[in-house]
């Protein structure tokens, strides 16, 4: 009954669009948009909670639409359910914060016709059941998200974004669109159940994992596919950002799982699962590299957004690794730590991304080197984004570290697999993982630090305000379900089993609500264990007590000063340490391998007047060796053959003549 | 008596390929348009031939059309033009005569080459016919191909044109045979050559149609 | 009855090592100036200071926020239950459970985290140095840490301290190169995340090469006090991670009574003072490095971990 | 019934021979604009009307599976863009490139135009669909030439030059056919009739066969615009008026690929000939990757989207090379979506070159800013054209990839490549149109006839989500005809 309710529900929004269209220039349109987008998004969340959680079978429905012979199928199983709520989640919580953040749109007639849309576009990807209604709803959902980059396009750096977008969007959809291609077989079978009954050879199978890979990755920026990501994201409106990065590609994540666990099915040969870890690990540290060396507060967003699907990937790849081995209690944690990172990654990005909302309308800045002090104009912000800072850093007692954690203890009983590839991956994958997380600590006290803390750097700086009271609430939202995900993560791995049985062929890990303490177990002969409450309530209580006995007991005096600042407290803002020079140690480190980091310093000579200059070189290894030559490449063919516009007609009839002479030839010869 | 129904219709289709070098060789325009005329008056007779031997009269049809049209008319025309242009200069053959020449029979073989498979089915003149009317046709390519200036090309195509009409009329009892030509010579012979030329005239101050390569915006940029 | 027990000897934990940790910085202190042919202060120096600290009112920067106030709370908590969580003088306490290796090793990131913005907050380039170069060091030595703990749990097949100590007391462990990698990994990061010599030098004022005391240049009064307990708390804390897990002689079993407790607790002193005595040695001994050398010693200690973690992912198999 | 039938034909031939002719004596352009409306208008419900009433095939005539939905869309097509080319003719006039005596010439053109594709449709004799064929050919180069500018009389005299070439090649192909069907069918008519043709196909000739196809695939493909025969399209879409650039696009190229289809079926229906499936194929690829190149570097907006026109009869001609039930699905319903998006960007493109008064994109900036509906239709024209959803395209290229991946796994890397090629040049100048700061360039105030360009893309969004029960039921029967 609920996948119905869930299409019906769909209509709504298109309905909003339409209505934007028509209606965008008037003042309380926005506000009505956002309303009904919130509203439909928060009973999609109802209604996918409830299926998720009385777990019923799957639903299925055709409609007489899309391919005329097959129709349109829709289906909601848990695993679509699960997307579902992340989906609606995040568009509930983007349309709160937009109630507010809307205000200030300037063009709202490229936004709001297109907001709506896009969501019902990724909630159509999840609900499609077969190969026509997928691929339409995800194109469907890059051209709505491509509408929304170009939002403000006057900026040629936006437009050109979106292009990159929407050509690597293109891209995704034709690999897809392949993979499809070999898993419908000839016949052209595209509904889900079809796919799902044939067999198909070993070699397909490989193919078509390596065509989802391109195509689902694509979208969700596994590297090297990632280029577009980080230029797209922040080029969006704030809450659109938000969806895209902590959203989109989480349903980008769930078409890799349909295809790869679900369509695919058997055999899995275990090198896929070392292909995709591998994959994961070095997206992973190259995200986070990547948004180390990042000024632009959106940007570095986007970069972390790369860095966790990288986790992901690697929890997935496990996943299937344990699965070719046929360890599928294994493969469940592995599973259940990877959809527990969607949910959390989901949260706090949006929270992130939300933030940098606030802070772009109070100041207008997203360059950090700007910014900072705004934890004195606008505390409330500067605590969720604080929230959401130590929840992606992976800190305890917050939701970002259970799914590290659990990530771990895969990573901890894999050496039970025989392959010796994997063997030494595994390990390898560990140490990369531990790298990113660490990195990611590093780069959000970076984030949070230069933008929040200390003085402000710019005028717009000092003249930030609060944001308004939507906004708040769409953060402290999100803020208040990172920690309850964090201390209560065996409640979310409950609610995960019937999504891991179902990929995993059965088998899901041991129930967690009626542990002691609501302890986490995640497998039972591993005594590994973690409680997120606990530790909560042990830092409360020490932390409180603490604080009471000395302000009881010893002094609870304040006296404000001057900073000291080994005694020469500078007055000048300037003089603080900025993101360039608080990722220095690092860039030094890692950037001078990864990106030829160079720093040039110019010294003018006694005398001279001209300021001395320092500037860091940076170079992207992957744009420069990977797309840099394709894109040279086809100009200088296009070139070579623009010629052929302007040959005499005597050379076209000479063409013309020619292909008759061959074709001919052909003909004498064929026989 | 049918052997030499056969031999004049061979000789016929025969001579038009023979013309059609001899156009292949002229290098002077008034002479080329005389040389034209003469391949449009082999063709008459062949299309008459070929009436009488199929004693299908519409053909007769079409082979006055052929004699009004493209034996008088368009030849005088065609002086008329070239004289008012004052085009009296040689005009250079790309690749000179001789290459044209080898290039030529080469496609003859090749015509020939095509023909051969044909079953004996469709009758032995048919078959030689269309060897020849195809011989024409890829010679009248060759043709305008090879000349630069616009009164050739148009040369060169009616001469292709004729090779078609050699190759309907050879077809035994083809419908709309006059139709065709019909439309062909009319349309195309006076409507528009006749106003392009025309207008070029106006536009240009020769036919040459390296002059009409006019440079095009993409060009600058 | 049993449980209000455990709940005791849990208290108990807790403020055993909030009394030695404390004691055991002063030790060091002490032992470093006897080397040193100094006569050095009193074991006790560090209570005195403390208590004074904590009666001196708190001189705030104009330009500090409520983050900065609320961070050392924050920082210490964090520590706090890291150090109660782990087994000191008895292994199976009630809560070991709470949180195994990985989340204590996460628990200090928490209060290193929350350092490093307090570093930031006042708006100074010393906090600024301080913090970014903390960051650049915990970025390795956070990784190393954890291959160590791989390595351990590959062995004991669980993460859980208490687990893993009972484990190295059982015969079946043997000298293992891989445990070797892992001492020696464990060592050179407890030398950075305490800010020793090599990695940094507690003692010093001399700007450019402090780390850790950057970070806390702008606190006074309770805060500072705060901040040093944390410390020392996280030195504690290194030093019974070495003895629960590399030396768990004599740890007494959740249950035993109180005698053995009590004999429990001797054990764990001693070794305290014997860990305590080995670090004064080794810092006394040699010179502090440049920071940038920094860097290689933790890809150093890195590697070794994951040396050791990779030996064991094969040798599981032989 | 079927006399009603028969009248439907008769009104589909005689209202545009009689509206030519009234059209070339009207002096008044007004009048003409809406004579010309009118005309289109009932020669469309004439149509419309013999998808109810089909009259008995006779040996000129003929209304079939094939041809019907064909004659329909021509006719709406042709309907639609006359409603457009009167509101473009009056800004012309106004403007002063054309004179009044030329727009009589127009219409009464456009009605002859109109007359000789709906001829080539109905002609159930080869003979008669080549001379109809023949003549759209020669009044299109006159519409091309209209403006007498120096390009527009090159790009005339190139059309018609290559264009009469391609015939004469295409006659010299049907004369080979009859040739062919002689022996069998007897002289005369009959064997220039397609039922009759296609029911002894069996016992043709093969080699005379297969060379009547390599001359009809050479000269029915120069005017489909396939590469390399492609030559004389984009300079004729871009000199020509746009509305005859919208019909050229969207008709002529279907009625030239329609016959190109007709003896693809010849050549299935005997055995011992050759496949023409990989001759086609082939063509398909080179026109669809070589366009693509080409996409990239023009300058002028009109010759762009005549390349991509090119491109995607390279992906019809491919998907009925292809075969297949899916693949010919695919191929019609590519050709009826084509022929609809593309006129579609033309009248927006015909409405932005004369409000911006120039045709070059580099001039031409942010039009989504100074002119929404115009520059939103193109992008959706666009979206459409490049085969995105919501839009129908979408489907058949669908359709066209996945079955041939299965298939042919290599030919499907090279199809996919060449969309992939095309899409990224396409949306590359789509961007700079559309998108961008605004330039203060001359802004002409136009009253832009938007209606026939959101009818289109309705129409194109429509099928792109949901095909009406009948058209699913055609496209099956011809493309089991196709084979």
């Amino acid at each position: 009954m609920s996948l119905p309710l869930l299409l019906g529900l769909l209509l709504i929004p298109l309905a909003a669009s339409v209505y934007a269209v028509a209606a965008a220039r008037q003042p309380d349109c926005s506000r009505r948009v956002y309303g009904v987008t919130l509203a439909v998004a928060a009973t999609g969340l109802g209604i996918a909670l409830a299926h998720l959680l009385t777990a019923s079978t799957p639903e299925t429905l055709k409609l007489p639409l899309g391919l005329p012979w097959l129709g349109a199928h829709f289906r909601l199983d848990a695993l679509a359910a699960f997307f579902l709520i992340v989906v609606n989640l995040g568009g509930a919580v983007a349309s709160l914060f937009a109630l507010g953040y809307g205000q200030h749109e300037k063009a709202p007639e490229r936004v709001l016709p297109f907001f709506p849309a896009f969501l019902a576009g990724m909630n159509l990807v999840l609900l499609a059941d077969d190969a026509f209604s997928f691929l339409f709803a995800w194109e469907f959902m890059s051209l709505s998200s491509w509408a929304l980059v170009m939002a403000h396009h006057q900026d040629p750096a936006n437009a050109r974004a979106g292009y990159l977008y929407l050509v690597m969007a293109c891209f995704g959809t034709l690999a897809l669109l392949l993979a499809f291609g070999l898993l419908a077989g000839t016949s052209g079978g595209y509904d889900f159940d079809t796919v799902r009954a044939s067999a198909i050879t070993p070699g397909f199978a490989a193919l078509v994992l390596a065509l989802a890979l391109l195509g689902a990755g694509s979208k969700a920026g596994l590297v090297p596919l990632h280029v577009w990501l980080p230029l797209a994201h922040p080029a969006a409106p704030s809450h659109v950002s938000a969806l895209m990065s902590g959203v989109m590609t989480k349903v980008a994540v769930y078409g890799f799982i349909r295809i790869v666990f679900d369509l695919l099915g058997e055999p899995v040969l275990w090198w896929w699962g070392g292909l995709v870890l591998a994959l994961g690990g070095i997206t992973a540290v190259l995200g986070v590299l990547y948004a180390l060396m990042q000024h632009d507060l959106k940007r570095l967003l986007a970069y972390h957004t790369v860095e966790n699907i990288g986790i992901i990937f690697i929890g997935l790849g496990l996943a299937l690794a344990f699965q070719a081995n046929l360890m599928y209690a294994s493969a469940a944690l592995a599973l259940t730590a990877a959809l527990f990172h969607i949910l959390n990654h989901s949260l706090f990005k949006s929270l992130l991304f939300l933030g940098t909302g606030a802070v772009l309308t109070a100041t207008g800045e997203r360059d950090m080197e700007k910014l900072g002090g705004l934890i004195h104009p606008m505390p409330w912000t500067a605590l969720a984004f604080l929230i959401g800072a130590a929840a992606i850093s992976a800190l305890p007692p917050l939701n970002g570290f259970v799914s590290e954690w659990l990530t771990f203890q895969a990573i901890l009983i894999s050496p039970e697999l025989p392959q010796w590839l994997l063997k030494f991956l595994v390990p390898a994958v560990g140490a990369l993982l531990a790298l990113s997380a660490a990195l990611a600590a590093a780069c959000f006290v970076k984030a949070f630090g230069i933008t929040f803390l200390g003085r402000a750097r710019s005028p717009a700086a000092t003249q930030a305000r609060e944001t308004d009271r939507y906004s708040l609430a769409a953060l402290f939202v999100l803020a208040a379900l990172c920690l309850l995900a964090g201390i209560l993560p065996g409640l979310v791995v409950d609610g995960l089993a019937p999504v891991v049985s179902l990929l995993n062929g059965g088998a899901r890990l041991i129930p967690q609500h009626h542990q002691p303490w609501l302890t986490l177990v995640p497998v039972v002969d591993v005594k590994s264990t973690y409680n997120g409450l606990l530790v909560l309530l042990f830092m409360a209580l020490s932390g409180t007590t603490a604080a009471v006995l000395i302000h009881r007991l010893a002094s609870s005096a304040v006296r404000r000063g001057p900073a000291w600042d080994c005694g020469f407290p500078d007055a000048n803002p300037a003089f603080q340490y900025t993101a360039g020079s608080f990722a220095q140690p690092i860039r030094r480190v890692f950037g001078s391998v990864v990106f030829q980091a160079r720093e040039r310093v110019f010294m003018p000579p006694p005398g001279d007047l001209r300021p001395a200059r320092f500037k860091i070189e940076l170079h992207d290894p992957i744009w420069e060796r990977g797309y840099a030559p394709i894109a040279h490449a086809v100009v200088a063919v296009s070139t070579r053959f623009n010629y052929l516009q302007y040959l005499t007609i005597r050379r076209y009839l000479s063409v013309v003549f020619g292909a008759l002479v061959l074709l001919l030839l052909g003909m004498v010869l064929w026989r | 008596m049918h052997g030499l129904a056969f031999d004049i219709a061979h000789f016929l289709a025969g001579g038009m390929v023979v013309v059609s070098f001899l156009m292949l060789y002229q290098d002077r325009l008034s002479a080329l348009i005389n040389v034209f005329a003469l391949h449009s008056l082999v063709l008459v007779l062949a299309v008459g031939w070929q009436a009488t031997i199929q004693d299908a009269h519409h053909l007769y049809v079409t082979a006055g059309i052929a004699l009004v049209f493209k034996a008088i008319i368009i030849p005088t025309a065609l002086h008329r033009i070239v004289r008012r242009l004052g085009i009296h200069r040689t005009l250079e053959v790309v690749g000179g005569v001789g290459l044209d020449m080898l290039a030529g029979a080469a496609l003859v073989a090749l015509a020939i080459l095509v023909m051969l498979p044909v079953t004996a089915t469709t009758d032995a003149l048919a078959r030689e016919d269309l060897a020849f009317a195809l011989a024409v046709l890829l010679l009248g390519l060759l043709l305008m191909i090879t000349r630069q200036n616009a009164v050739s090309l148009v040369v060169g195509f009616m001469s292709l044109e004729n090779g078609l009409v050699l190759a309907a009329a050879g077809a035994r009892g083809m419908p709309l045979a006059v139709e065709i030509s019909i439309a062909f010579s009319v349309l195309i012979a006076l409507i528009v050559i006749g106003v392009f030329l025309f207008r070029i005239r106006e536009r240009f101050d020769s036919v040459d149609m390296q002059a009409m390569d006019t440079f095009r915006e993409e060009r600058r940029k | 009855m049993a449980l209000i027990a455990d709940y005791l000897v849990q208290g108990c934990q807790m403020l055993l090592t909030l009394l030695l940790a404390p004691l055991l910085t002063g030790w060091i202190r002490a032992l470093k100036a006897q080397l040193l042919r100094r006569r050095g202060p009193s074991l006790l120096q560090p209570y005195r200071d403390l208590s004074k600290l904590l009666r001196k009112e708190v001189v705030l920067a104009a330009s500090a926020s409520w983050l900065f106030r609320v961070a050392p709370y924050l920082i210490f908590s964090a520590i706090w239950v890291a150090a109660s969580l782990a087994p000191t003088f008895a292994s199976g306490l009630l809560f070991n459970w709470t949180a195994d290796l990985i989340a204590i090793v996460a628990l200090l990131g928490t209060a290193r985290f929350f350092l490093a913005l307090a570093g930031l907050d006042v708006g100074t380039s010393f906090g600024g140095i301080g913090s970014s170069r903390e960051m650049m060091i915990a970025s390795l030595a956070e990784p190393a840490m954890l291959m160590m703990v791989f390595t351990l749990s590959l062995l004991a097949g669980t993460t859980e301290l208490s687990a893993v100590a009972r484990f190295m007391l059982t015969a079946d462990v043997g000298l293992r190169v891989s445990l070797a990698l892992a001492l020696m990994a464990l060592v050179m990061v407890a030398i950075a995340e305490n800010a020793r010599i090599p990695v940094d030098n507690p003692a010093t004022h001399l700007e450019l090469t402090m780390v850790h005391e950057a970070m806390v240049l702008e606190y006074s009064g309770r805060h500072l006090a705060l901040i040093e307990l944390a410390a020392s708390l996280k030195l504690l804390l290194y030093l019974s991670l070495l003895g629960c897990i590399f030396a768990p002689w004599g740890m007494a079993t959740a249950g035993a009574g109180l005698t053995a407790y009590l004999g429990g607790v001797a054990i764990y002193v001693a070794k305290l003072a014997f860990g305590g005595f080995l670090l004064a040695l080794f810092e006394t001994s040699i010179a502090k490095m440049r920071v940038f050398r920094v860097d290689q010693f933790m890809g150093a200690a890195l590697m070794l971990g994951l040396l050791g973690t990779l030996l064991l992912f094969v040798s599981r198999s032989l | 019934m079927s006399n009603l039938g028969v009248m439907a034909v008769t009104v589909l031939l005689a209202v545009p021979a009689t509206a030519a002719l009234l059209l070339a004596l009207l002096p008044d352009y007004r009048i003409g604009a809406r004579l010309n409306v009118s005309a289109a208008l009932l020669s469309l419900l004439a149509a419309a009307a013999l998808l109810w009433m089909k009259p008995e095939p006779n040996l000129y005539l003929r209304v079939d599976d094939f041809n019907i939905y064909l004659i329909v869309l021509n006719n709406l097509v042709s309907f639609t863009t006359s409603v457009f080319s009167a509101s473009y003719i009056a800004h012309e006039l106004e403007t002063g490139r054309l004179t009044p005596v030329y727009l009589r010439f127009y219409h009464a053109m456009y009605q002859a135009l109109i007359f000789a594709m709906n001829l080539a449709f109905l002609a159930n004799n080869i003979g008669l669909m080549w001379v109809a064929i023949e003549l759209a050919t020669l009044i299109t180069v006159l519409m091309v030439g209209i403006y007498r500018t120096r390009a527009a009389l090159e790009a005339a005299w190139k059309y018609f030059i290559l264009g009469s070439l391609g015939i004469a090649l295409a006659l010299f192909g049907t004369i080979l056919v009859y040739l062919a069907a002689q022996p069998v069918m007897g002289e005369g008519l009959p064997a220039m009739a397609w039922d009759q043709l296609l029911a002894g196909a069996g016992s043709f000739d093969p080699a005379l066969l297969n060379l009547a196809f390599v001359f009809l695939l050479l000269g029915y493909g120069t005017k489909a615009g396939l590469a390399p025969l492609h030559a004389w399209l984009p300079d004729a879409h871009a000199e020509g008026p746009t509305p005859i650039s919208a019909v050229l696009s969207g008709l002529l190229l279907n009625v030239a690929l329609y016959a190109v289809l007709r003896f693809k079926m010849l050549m299935n229906a005997n055995p011992s000939a050759l496949a023409p499936g990989p001759l086609m194929v082939g063509l398909g690829l080179l026109s669809l990757l070589f366009a693509g190149l080409m996409l990239y570097r023009r300058g002028d907006i009109k010759r762009l989207f005549a390349y991509s026109s090119i491109e995607h009869m390279g992906i019809i001609t491919f998907a009925f090379g292809m075969g297949g039930p899916l693949a010919n699905f695919a191929g019609l319903l590519h050709m009826t979506l084509h022929s609809l998006t593309k006129s579609a960007i033309f009248f927006a493109v015909g409405h932005i070159s004369q409000v911006k008064g120039t045709q070059r994109i580099s001039t031409i900036r942010g039009l989504t800013v100074t002119h929404p509906a115009l520059g939103w239709g193109l992008v959706a024209g666009v979206i459409a054209i490049a085969g995105m959803p919501p839009f129908g395209i979408f489907m058949s290229e669908f359709l066209v990839v996945s079955s041939t991946f299965a298939r042919q796994p290599l030919l499907a890397l090279l199809l996919v490549l060449g969309l992939l090629l095309a899409f990224g040049t396409l949306l590359w100048r789509l961007h700079g149109l559309a998108f961008g700061k605004p330039d203060s360039g001359p802004a002409m105030p136009v009253q832009a006839g938007i209606l026939p360009m959101l009818a289109h893309l309705a129409l194109v969004l429509i099928a792109g989500v949901w095909l009406p029960g009948p058209l699913v039921a055609w496209f099956h029967n011809v493309a089991v005809l196709l084979g």
